[in-house]
C-alpha cells in the first residue's frame, strides 16, 4: 500500500528537471536583470524585459510552485536591499558636482553661506539648523518617550494601559503637514505675540513639534524593549521586597537599556529627517542663528531647506539640495546602524533572553 | 541560630498606618498644582486675562496665594515629620538625583539674576551660582529625606510667591536675556512659574504622601510619569479637538442627506470649480487613494514575500542581516529624501513629469520597511509548533507557509500594512517632489478609465497614473502656501480636518484590528 | 513612456510654473474647462465684452483656431494649470512637459547666465502686471507709516535699516524691522531684486523666506514688525501695502498703474518656439478685454494697456475663423 | 492545632483583601464545602502561616479553593500534586506575589506569625522581606555576584556603598563584603565563587544560579523562605545540592518547597500538602504518613503512581 | 533479535546523514564504548524499527551516545530517564524531525521495516506520512476540527475539495467525511465533538485537542506513531482518556511514546527503554521486568525514585 520510501526510481526525470529549471532560472534572472537595467537607461524597452520574465515566472508557477515561489520570495528580499542601494546611487551622483565644486566648504565655511548669484552652497546653516533642532527635540522625546514606555508596560493599569497605548500610537499618525498647519497658523504668532520674537519661525517651536513626533517612535521602541525584560527577573527584586519603582530604575532599565538607548537613536533618526513642519514654521534663510545656541533665532534645517528651495532650483543649485539629501541620509543610516549594532550587541551578551 | 543574630535591624511592623494628618498635608498640594495648572495653562492660551478678576480676585493674587498655601503645605510636613508628629520612614537622604536638580535650579536661578540683572558679564556670574548651587545640593545631600525633599520644594514655590507678592515680578515685568531676541513677558512668564513651582510642590507631597522612603520615592515616581501620560493624552485630544473645531463646520457646510439614497457632502464630494462655485476637494481624496492603492500593491508582496523569505528560508548570516540593515536604513530614511530619489530616479523615467505612478512608486518604498518589519514580528510569532505539526505529517515547507504559517500571521500582517498605509497617507514631501502639479482641480483622476492599449511598447498606459494628481497633504500644503483659494482660512482647516479623519481612521482600524485579534487569540 | 514632445497629454492644454501668475490661468483653466453657455452673466455673457457670439466659453475661444465644438458641453479640449514656480514653469517648457510657462519674471533675469540665442526659444507673451507693492503689517502701518521712500527699502533689504524708527513716516515705538522675503529662484523674488537693488543676483539679507506669496501674506498677519513684497493679489486688510515714494512721487495704489513705477513687473505666459493655436486660443482669450476683467482684475492685477494688449495679441497666430 | 475547616464559621472578616468584589460568597452562589478526607494535621509550637479558607480566582476561573492549612516553623512543608492543581498558586499567595497578576484575586485568609497579610495598609516590602521567594527558573540580575546579593539590603537602606556614603560616613563595604560572604556560605556557593564576587552572574552555571539566588534571598533576612521547583530546571547533581541545602536551611527558616517529584518531597520534607486538580488541598500530613498511609484514596491513589 | 551490540563493528556505512562531516569516529577521538549493562531483550516477529549505533550531536555537544535497539511492531515502547537524557532526541531521530534542527547531526543507522532512513534520496514527506507524530502540548492548526483531520490528506493530494474540484469532478467531500468521522472515532473524540467540526480547534479543551492531534496523525494513515510526552500539559482524567486511547491504537500501530512519569509508562507500555543523562540507553526491556526487575543497578536506582 505505502509508497516506497525512495525516490531512486524517479531519478531520470529528475535530471530532466533539473536543467529545464536551472533554464528557467536563467532566463528569468536574464530578464529581470535587463528589465532593470533597461530601466535604467532606455525605459521604453523595458516592457519587453518584464513580459519575458511574467512569462518565466508564470510557467516556474505552474511546473514548480514551491521553489518559483522561493525564487520570487528571494527576489523581494533583495529588491528591498536593492532599493536602498539606488536610494543610495542616486543622490549620490546627482549630488556629486555640489560636493566637487563646493569641496570642504559644503559642510563649513565662515559667512557667505549660500548665494546663486556666486554658485556659493554651503550646507553649513542647515546642518547647524538640523543638528539644534535635533538636540531640542531629543531632549523633548528622549526622557518623556521613556517615561511613557515605562508608563505602558509598567505602571499602567490595564484600563489606563488601554488608553495611552493606542493614544501614543495615534500621536504617530498625526501627519507632520498639520503639526506644520498649526505651528504656521497658530504657534508662531502665539510665539511673536508673547515671546517678543522680532521675526516669525524659530527653532525651538520646530524642536518642541518636531520631538512631539519623535515621541511616539521613542516610545513604542523603548516600550518592546522594555516589556521584553523577562518577567521572572523583575519578580525576582519583587520577592526581595524592592519596590516597583526600584525595580524598574535598577533591574528592568538597566536590563533594558541598550534597546532604550536604540529608541532613543531611533528618534534622534525621525527628528532629523522631519521635514514638512520645519518648512513650513520656520524661516528657511540660509544664516546662522546668532548667537549660535539662539534658539529663539531662525534658520534653516536641511530638509526644510530641500522642501522650500525644491521648486526654484536648477543646476548647481538643485544639486546642492541633493547634496543636503545625501547628509541627511548618511546621518539617518549611521544612527539606524548604530542602534541594530546596541541591539546586537545586548543580544549576544545576554544570550539572546531580552 | 548564631549567625543570624549578626542581623543589624530589628524588624519592622508588617502594617504601615498613615496619619490622616500626614495624608491631609500631602494631598493639599497635589491639589493645589491641579488648580495652578488649569489656571496657569487658561491665562498662558489667553482665556484668561491678568485685567480680569477671576472669582473676584485679581489673577496674581491667585497665583501667589497658590504659591504659599503650597509651600507652607509642604514646610508643615516636612516639619511633621522630622519631629515625628506624624509617622513617616525617610531614608537618610534624599540621595543625589534630588540635591543635583535643586542644586542646578539654585545654580540657574543666581545665575541669571547675577548675569542679567546686576549685569555680571563673562563668567563672574558663575562664581556666586557655582557657589549657592552647591551650597543647596549639599544641605539637601546631608539632609535627612523627609527634610531633603519638602523643604527645598517648599521654599521654591515661597520665593517665587514672594516675588509676586512684593511685585519683584508682576505681569508688567520683561526680560530679555541679551542677545537671544526674545522678551519674557510677566504674563507668561507668572502663570508658567505658578505651574513649575506647584508641580515641584506636587511631586514631593507625594513623596510624603507615602511616608517617603523608597514608597514615598516610587509615589514621587509614579506621579512624574502618570504626569506625563495625562499630558500626552490631553496634547493628543487637543490637537485633534482643535482641528475639529476649526475644520468640521466648514467641511461639513452644505451636506444633505436624503432624500431616499440622496447624500452629497460638497467639501468630500466635489472638485474645484469656480463656474459651479464648488470648493471640493475630491480630487485630492482621491489621489490619495490612489496613491495608497499604489503603494500597497507594490509594497505588500515585497515585503510580505521578503519577510517570509528571511523568516522561514534565509539562513542567519550576512545575507539576513544585509537586509536588515537596509530595511531599517529604509524605515528611518526621511521622506524628502525619498523624494529626491524620486525625482532623480522615477520622474525621468516614467514620462519625465510628476506623476501618479511616480508618487505611488516613491510610498510603496516608504511602505515597504514596514511592511516587512511587521510581517517579520508576525510570522516569527507563529509559534514554531505549527511548523512542526506540519512536517511532522509529511507536508512540504511551501505548503506549510501558505497554509498554515502565512494564515496565522495575517492578523499582525493586515495590522502593520493599515497603520503603515495610515503614516503614508500623511506624507507630504515626497508628493510634493514627485506626483503634485494642480491643486485646484475639478475632476479626480479616472485611473480605471484611462487605460489604453497601444501597438507600440509599453502597449498600454494609462494617461492618468503618468499625470500629476492632487493628494490631501498636498492639498493642506497648497493650503498654507499657497492660499488656493484666496482669503478662505476654514478651507485649510476643513482640509486638515479630512486628512486627519483619513489619516486616524486607518489609525484606528488597525489598532482595533489588532485589539480584536489579540482578544481572540487569548479567548 | 520617453519624452512626450507635445504637453504632458495629448489634447490637453498644460501650463505650470509661477504661483504670482497662478490666481489668473487657474481662474482661467477653471472657467475653460467648466465651458459655461452664453447666458451666463456672471462669467461669460459674451454681449458684456463685445463679442457677438451664443456659444459657451471654451467653444467659443477654441472655435477661434477651428476647434469643434463637443456636443456634451465639455470643452474642445481640457486645461490643466499646474502651481509651482517660474524657474520650475520655464524649465519644465524648455523640456517639453507643458505647453505654456507661467512666469512672474522675464526669462532674461529667471536664466541671467544664458545667452540671448539660448534664450530665443522662449516666447514671451505678457497676460498683466503686477505693481509689486510693498507690504507691512498692520501694527506698522497703524504706527503712521503710510508711505516709505525707495531709499528706505533698499536700505532695510540691505541690512542697513533695522529699526522702524530709522524709517521716517514711522512715529510709534522702537521696533526691530521684520524682513521677508520671497524664496530664492521665485520669480518674484527675481524681479524685486532687479527692480529694487537693481540686479538680480544682488545680495540681501532677511529675517525669513517664504516659499510662496500666501505665506509671505500669512506672516505678515501674524507679525507686528514685519515688511515684505509678494504680488498685489495678496495685499490684505491685516497684510496691507504703503506707497512706495520714489523721487518725490509717492506711487498709490492707483498710480502704481503707470509705466513709471518702477516695482511693475509684467506676468508671462511663454510658450516654447512658435505659438500653437491651443496655446494661442487660450491665452487670447487672457489678453481680450473679456479676461482682462474676469481673471486678470478679480486678483487685483493690473490689465494691461490698450496699446499693449494689442502688441500681445499681434504676436498671436492669427485666428483662422 | 486543628484543622480549622471543623470550627464554626467565623462572619465574614473585614480584613479580606479589598480589592473589587470582597464579598464573602453570598447564599446564591454558596459552593459546597468541600468535604476534608483527613483528620486535622497537630503540630507543636506556633505555626508560621494560618491559611484559612483561601480562595483564588484567575478572571472568572478558580484557581484554589477553600485551603486552610497551618505551616509550622523551621521545617520544610512540600507541595505536591499535578501540574496545574494550584502549588504555584498558592505558593504566590503567601507572600502576595499573586499582586503581580492583574488577573487574580484573593479571598480569605492569610496570617503570617498571627498577623493578617491580606488587609489594608500591609507592608508589602516588609512582607516580602520577611517572607523570601525562589522561583523555578534561576533568575539572577545581570549584575555582578556581589551585587545580586547586596541588592536587597542595598534597597532596604541597610548598606551603603560609595562615595557619597563615605563623605557622610555611612559607608558599609565592609559590612557587604561580610554579608555577602554569609550568605554564600549558607547557599553553599561560597567556594566555588569566592574568586569572582565581581563578575556576572549570568556567567554562572544553573545550578550556581539556582543557589545564588538562594542567597540573594537570604541576604534580605527572611523568616520563610519559598521555593517552587527550586530543582527543576536542574541536573541531578546541582539538584542533590539544592535538596541538601534546603534541608540545612530548615534548622533555621520555615521552608515551604513546590515540587512535581515525589521522590523529591518523600526526599526532603517533613510535611507534605498533596493539591489536586481543581485547586483543593487534599490531604496534609507528615511526609512519611503522606507517603505511606494516606488517609484520602485520591492521595494513595497519586502517590502510587495511578495518574499523574 | 539480540542487541547488536554484541555483533562485531560494521565498517563505515555509505549511507549515513550526507550532512557535513560525516565520517565515522576517528581513531583518535574514539570514545570508550558503553559496556550493556543487561542482557539482550528478545521478541518475536519482526522489528518495526532498528536503531544500530545511532549518535547525535548538537554542534560540538553529544546528545545521544551509540543506541542500538530493535522495537517491535503493533506495540507500546516507553522511553523514560530524566530530563535532558535525550528521549525527545532518539523520538525525532525516527521521523527525521531532527532534520529540521539547524545545529543536529545524526550519525549510525536507523531501519524502518528494514530500510534505512538515513540514506540519500529518502523520500521525507513518505517517511512521516509513514511515522506519525504527536507532541508534548498539542498543536492544532488554528483551523476548524474538519480541517485540522483533513490537512494532511489534502496536502498529499488525496482529498479535494472546492469550486475546482468540483468543476473537475474530483470532489471527495464525502470521503473528506468519512475520513474525519474514522479518525476521530479512533482518536475517542467523535462523541465530543461530532456537532460542531467546523468550529475552530483551539475552542477545545487541551485533552481534547491532544486527541485531534492523534486524529490529525491518523488521517495520514501512519505505520508508527511516535508521541512526546503526549500527556504532560494535561490533566489526570484527560491524561486517562489518553492513555486509554494509546493502548487501544496498539493494536493496528506501533506507538513510541516518551513520557517522564514512570508510573505511566508502567501503565501503558509492553517494553520501556531506560535512557539515563550523557544519552545512553540503559536498559531496554519488557515494562514489567524493568520496573520489577531490572538488571541494571542505576536503572534500579532511577525506578525507585533514589534520584530524578
Ligand atoms: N496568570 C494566570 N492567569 C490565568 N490563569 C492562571 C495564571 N496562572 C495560573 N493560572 C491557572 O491557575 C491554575 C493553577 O496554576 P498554577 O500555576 O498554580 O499550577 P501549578 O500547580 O503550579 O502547576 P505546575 O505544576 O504546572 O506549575 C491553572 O489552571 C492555571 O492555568
Ligand atoms: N535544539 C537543540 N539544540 C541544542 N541542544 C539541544 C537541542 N535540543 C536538545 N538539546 C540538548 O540535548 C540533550 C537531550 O535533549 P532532549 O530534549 O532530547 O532531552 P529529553 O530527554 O527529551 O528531556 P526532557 O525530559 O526535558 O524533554 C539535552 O542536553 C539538551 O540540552
Ligand atoms: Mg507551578
Ligand atoms: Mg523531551
Ligand atoms: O512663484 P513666483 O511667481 O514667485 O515664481
Amino acid at each position: 500500500m505505502s509508497n516506497t520510501l525512495q525516490r531512486g526510481d524517479q531519478s531520470e526525470i529528475d535530471e530532466g528537471d533539473d536543467r529545464r529549471e536551472s533554464l528557467l532560472r536563467l532566463v528569468a534572472g536574464a530578464s529581470l536583470g535587463g528589465s532593470l537595467l533597461t530601466f535604467l537607461v532606455a525605459p521604453w524597452l523595458t516592457v519587453f524585459f518584464v513580459i519575458a520574465f511574467l512569462a518565466v515566472v508564470g510557467y516556474g508557477w505552474l511546473a514548480y510552485q514551491e521553489r518559483t515561489a522561493k525564487g520570487l520570495m528571494f527576489l523581494a528580499t533583495v529588491s528591498t536591499a536593492l532599493v536602498l542601494v539606488l536610494i543610495i546611487a542616486f543622490l549620490f551622483i546627482r549630488s556629486l558636482p555640489a560636493f566637487g565644486h563646493m569641496g570642504l566648504d559644503i559642510l563649513y565655511t565662515d559667512g557667505d553661506f549660500w548665494s546663486r548669484a556666486n554658485d556659493r552652497y554651503s550646507l553649513y546653516p542647515a546642518i547647524w539648523g538640523t543638528g539644534l533642532t535635533t538636540i531640542l527635540a531629543t531632549i523633548v522625546a528622549a526622557p518623556l518617550g521613556i517615561a511613557s514606555a515605562i508608563f505602558i508596560s509598567e505602571i499602567a493599569p490595564p484600563w489606563a494601559h488601554e488608553i495611552v497605548k493606542p493614544a501614543v500610537e495615534t500621536l504617530a499618525g498625526i501627519p507632520s503637514i498639520v503639526y506644520g498647519f498649526i505651528g504656521f497658523t497658530i504657534i508662531n504668532g502665539y510665539m511673536m505675540d508673547n515671546f517678543g520674537l522680532s521675526s516669525i519661525g524659530s527653532i525651538v517651536v520646530v524642536g518642541v513639534v518636531v520631538g512631539l513626533m519623535a515621541l511616539p517612535t521613542v516610545a513604542s521602541v523603548a516600550e518592546d524593549a522594555i516589556a521584553s525584560v523577562p518577567d521572572h527577573m523583575k519578580d525576582g527584586a519583587v520577592a526581595i521586597g524592592a519596590t516597583e519603582w526600584q525595580t524598574i530604575k535598577t533591574v528592568t532599565i538597566p536590563a533594558s537599556f541598550s534597546g532604550v538607548s536604540a529608541a532613543v537613536l531611533l528618534g534622534v533618526g525621525r527628528a532629523v529627517g522631519e521635514t514638512m513642519a520645519a518648512t513650513v514654521i520656520l524661516g528657511n534663510i540660509m544664516e546662522l542663528p546668532e548667537p549660535l545656541y539662539n534658539v529663539f533665532g531662525n534658520t534653516v534645517t536641511l530638509t526644510s531647506l530641500i522642501a522650500s528651495q525644491y521648486g526654484n532650483s536648477h543646476g548647481l543649485h538643485r544639486e546642492a539640495l541633493f547634496a543636503a539629501g545625501v547628509i541627511l541620509f548618511i546621518t539617518v543610516m549611521a544612527l539606524s546602524v548604530t542602534a541594530q549594532i546596541i541591539e546586537a550587541r545586548v543580544k549576544r551578551n545576554l544570550g539572546g533572553d531580552l | 541560630m548564631s549567625e543570624r543574630s549578626l542581623q543589624y535591624q530589628s524588624q519592622n511592623a508588617l502594617t504601615v498606618e498613615h496619619s490622616p494628618t500626614l495624608t491631609g498635608l500631602s494631598v493639599v498640594p497635589i491639589g493645589l498644582f491641579l488648580v495652578a495648572f488649569v489656571v496657569g495653562s487658561a491665562t498662558l492660551a489667553g482665556w484668561l486675562g491678568f485685567e480680569s478678576p477671576l472669582f473676584g480676585l485679581a489673577l496674581e493674587t491667585v497665583f501667589t496665594a497658590l504659591l504659599f498655601a503650597s509651600g507652607a503645605c509642604l514646610l508643615a510636613t516636612g516639619a511633621a515629620s522630622r519631629l515625628e508628629i506624624v509617622d513617616t520612614t525617610p531614608d537618610r537622604s534624599a540621595g543625589v538625583g534630588v540635591a543635583s536638580g535643586f542644586g542646578f535650579v539654585a545654580f540657574s536661578a543666581i545665575g541669571l539674576t547675577a548675569s542679567q540683572t546686576f549685569g555680571l558679564g563673562g563668567v563672574r556670574w558663575a562664581l556666586p551660582a557655582s557657589v549657592v548651587g552647591v551650597l543647596v545640593a549639599g544641605s539637601i545631600l546631608f539632609a535627612r529625606e523627609d527634610f531633603g525633599v519638602t523643604v527645598p520644594s517648599g521654599l521654591f514655590s515661597l520665593l517665587i510667591g514672594g516675588l509676586f507678592l512684593f511685585d519683584v515680578i508682576d505681569p508688567s515685568w520683561t526680560f530679555s536675556p541679551a542677545g537671544f531676541g526674545v522678551t519674557f513677558f510677566g504674563t507668561v512668564f507668572v502663570p508658567l512659574l505658578t505651574i513649575v513651582a506647584t508641580f515641584v510642590g506636587a511631586w514631593a507631597a507625594a513623596n510624603a504622601f507615602q511616608g517617603f522612603g523608597a514608597a514615598g520615592r516610587q509615589a514621587g515616581a509614579f506621579f512624574l510619569i502618570g504626569t506625563n501620560a495625562a499630558l500626552i493624552l490631553l496634547v493628543l485630544v487637543l490637537l485633534i479637538a482643535f482641528i475639529v473645531k476649526n475644520g468640521f463646520w466648514y467641511a461639513v457646510d452644505g451636506m444633505e442627506i436624503g432624500p431616499g439614497l440622496h447624500f452629497h457632502w460638497p467639501f468630500v464630494m466635489d472638485g474645484y470649480d469656480v463656474f459651479l462655485g464648488q470648493k471640493g476637494i475630491f480630487p485630492a481624496i482621491v489621489g490619495t487613494f490612489w496613491l495608497v492603492v499604489g503603494a500597497v500593491v507594490l509594497a505588500v508582496p515585497i515585503g510580505v514575500g521578503a519577510a517570509v523569505f528571511l523568516t522561514e528560508y534565509a539562513e542567519q548570516g550576512r545575507f539576513t542581516s544585509v537586509v536588515e540593515v537596509a530595511t531599517n536604513g529604509l524605515w528611518s530614511t526621511p521622506s524628502v529624501v525619498f523624494g529626491l530619489f524620486g525625482y532623480a530616479f522615477l520622474v525621468p523615467r516614467l514620462g519625465n513629469n510628476t506623476s501618479l505612478l511616480a508618487g505611488m512608486i516613491v510610498l510603496g518604498f516608504m511602505l515597504l520597511p514596514l511592511v516587512l518589519i511587521t510581517s517579520r514580528e508576525a510570522i516569527k510569532s507563529v509559534p514554531d509548533e505549527y511548523r512542526d505539526a506540519s512536517a511532522a505529517l509529511g507536508v512540504s515547507k511551501w505548503e506549510t507557509i501558505k497554509e498554515v504559517t502565512i494564515p496565522s500571521a495575517m492578523p499582525g500582517i493586515v495590522t502593520g500594512v493599515i497603520i503603515g498605509i495610515g503614516r503614508i497617507a500623511g506624507e507630504t514631501a515626497p508628493i510634493l517632489i514627485v506626483t503634485a502639479d494642480n491643486p485646484q482641480r475639478k475632476f479626480a483622476p479616472a485611473v480605471l478609465g484611462s487605460f489604453e492599449f497601444t501597438a507600440t511598447p509599453p502597449f498600454i498606459v494609462n494617461d492618468a497614473l503618468l499625470s500629476g494628481s492632487s493628494a490631501l497633504p498636498y492639498q493642506l500644503y497648497g493650503a498654507i502656501t499657497t492660499g488656493v483659494v484666496g482669503d478662505d482660512p476654514g478651507y485649510g482647516w476643513a482640509t486638515a480636518f479630512v486628512l486627519l479623519l483619513v489619516v486616524l481612521s486607518f489609525y484606528v482600524i488597525g489598532i482595533m484590528t489588532r485589539m480584536y485579534f489579540r482578544k481572540k487569540l487569548h479567548a | 513612456l520617453g519624452n512626450a514632445s507635445e504637453g504632458s497629454s495629448e489634447g490637453s492644454l498644460s501650463a505650470d510654473g509661477s504661483s504670482t501668475v497662478y490666481p489668473i490661468t487657474s481662474k482661467a483653466g477653471s472657467l475653460w474647462n467648466s465651458n459655461p453657455p452664453a447666458d451666463d452673466e456672471e462669467y461669460w455673457g459674451p454681449g458684456q465684452y463685445d463679442i457677438d457670439s451664443d456659444e459657451n466659453l471654451a467653444d467659443y475661444w477654441a472655435g477661434l483656431y477651428g476647434f469643434e465644438a463637443n456636443d456634451s458641453g465639455k470643452p474642445p479640449f481640457e486645461t490643466s494649470i499646474g502651481l509651482n514656480h517660474t524657474g520650475v514653469g520655464l524649465q519644465k517648457l524648455e523640456e517639453g512637459q507643458v505647453d505654456i510657462g507661467d512666469a512672474s519674471a522675464p526669462v532674461s533675469a529667471e536664466f541671467p547666465d544664458r545667452s540671448e540665442s539660448e534664450l530665443e526659444p522662449f516666447v514671451d507673451h505678457v497676460v498683466a502686471v503686477d505693481a509689486q507693492p510693498i507690504m507691512v503689517s498692520k501694527a506698522v502701518q497703524d504706527d503712521g507709516l503710510d508711505k516709505i521712500t525707495l531709499e528706505e527699502v533698499q536700505g532695510i533689504y540691505q541690512g542697513e535699516i533695522s529699526d522702524w524708527t530709522e524709517v521716517e513716516a514711522y512715529d510709534g515705538p522702537s521696533k526691530e524691522v521684520q524682513v521677508i522675503g520671497r524664496a530664492e529662484g521665485s520669480g518674484t523674488d527675481t524681479s524685486f531684486r532687479n527692480n529694487v537693488l537693481g540686479d538680480p543676483d544682488a545680495e540681501m539679507e532677511v529675517d525669513s523666506r517664504k516659499g510662496e506669496n500666501q505665506q509671505v501674506q500669512t506672516t505678515l498677519e501674524q507679525s507686528d514688525n514685519a515688511i515684505a513684497y509678494a504680488g498685489l493679489a495678496f495685499v490684505s486688510d491685516q497684510a496691507p501695502m504703503v506707497n512706495l515714494v520714489i523721487d518725490g512721487t509717492e506711487y498709490t495704489r492707483e498710480k502704481m498703474a503707470e509705466p513709471e513705477y518702477p516695482l511693475a513687473r509684467d506676468l508671462h505666459c511663454y510658450t516654447w518656439e512658435d505659438t500653437s493655436e491651443k496655446e494661442a486660443a487660450f491665452i487670447r482669450m487672457i489678453l481680450h478685454p473679456y479676461g482682462q476683467q474676469q481673471f486678470v482684475e478679480p486678483a487685483d492685477y493690473l490689465p494691461l494697456t490698450d496699446e499693449r494688449r494689442e502688441e500681445e495679441l499681434s504676436k498671436l497666430p492669427e485666428p483662422s475663423n | 492545632m486543628s484543622n480549622r475547616m471543623n470550627e464554626p464559621q467565623e462572619p465574614a472578616e473585614s480584613n479580606r483583601q479589598s480589592t473589587d468584589s470582597v464579598t464573602q460568597t453570598t447564599a446564591g452562589e454558596s459552593q459546597e464545602k468541600i468535604q476534608p478526607e483527613w483528620t486535622e494535621y497537630e503540630f507543636q509550637g506556633d505555626p508560621k502561616f494560618s491559611v484559612e479558607d483561601l480562595d483564588v480566582y484567575y478572571g472568572d476561573e478558580q484557581a484554589l479553593q477553600g485551603i486552610t492549612m497551618e505551616v509550622p516553623e523551621n521545617s520544610v512543608t512540600a507541595l505536591i500534586g499535578p501540574s496545574g492543581c494550584g502549588k504555584s498558586t498558592f505558593l504566590r499567595c503567601l507572600n502576595r506575589m499573586n499582586d503581580r497578576i492583574k488577573s487574580a484575586r484573593v479571598e480569605g485568609s492569610v496570617e503570617l506569625d498571627g498577623e493578617e497579610i491580606y488587609q489594608d495598609g500591609i507592608n508589602l516590602v516588609e512582607l516580602r522581606k520577611r517572607v523570601g521567594m525562589v522561583f523555578q527558573s534561576p533568575n539572577p540580575f545581570p549584575k555582578s555576584i556581589r551585587d545580586n546579593i547586596s541588592y536587597g539590603p542595598r534597597k532596604h537602606g541597610e548598606l551603603e556603598t560609595g562615595l557619597l556614603a563615605r563623605l557622610r560616613g555611612t559607608d558599609s563595604t565592609d559590612r557587604e563584603q561580610q554579608l555577602v560572604e554569609r550568605c554564600l556560605k549558607q547557599a553553599a556557593l561560597w567556594e566555588e565563587v569566592s574568586d569572582r564576587l565581581d563578575d556576572n552572574a549570568l556567567g554562572l552555571s544553573g545550578g550556581q544560579q539556582q543557589r545564588l539566588c538562594i542567597a540573594r534571598c537570604l541576604a534580605v533576612d527572611p523568616d520563610v523562605i519559598l521555593m517552587d521547583e527550586p530543582a527543576s530546571a536542574l541536573d541531578p547533581i546541582a539538584t542533590a545540592k539544592i535538596e541538601d541545602l534546603i534541608e540545612e536551611l530548615a534548622k533555621e527558616y520555615t521552608v515551604i518547597v513546590v515540587t512535581h517529584s515525589m521522590q523529591q518531597a518523600a526526599r526532603i520534607s517533613d510535611q507534605t500538602a498533596v493539591f489536586l486538580t481543581g485547586g483543593e488541598l487534599v490531604e496534609f500530613d507528615d511526609t512519611d504518613k503522606i507517603f505511606e498511609n494516606p488517609e484520602s484514596q485520591r492521595v494513595e491513589d497519586y502517590v502510587t503512581g495511578k495518574f499523574g
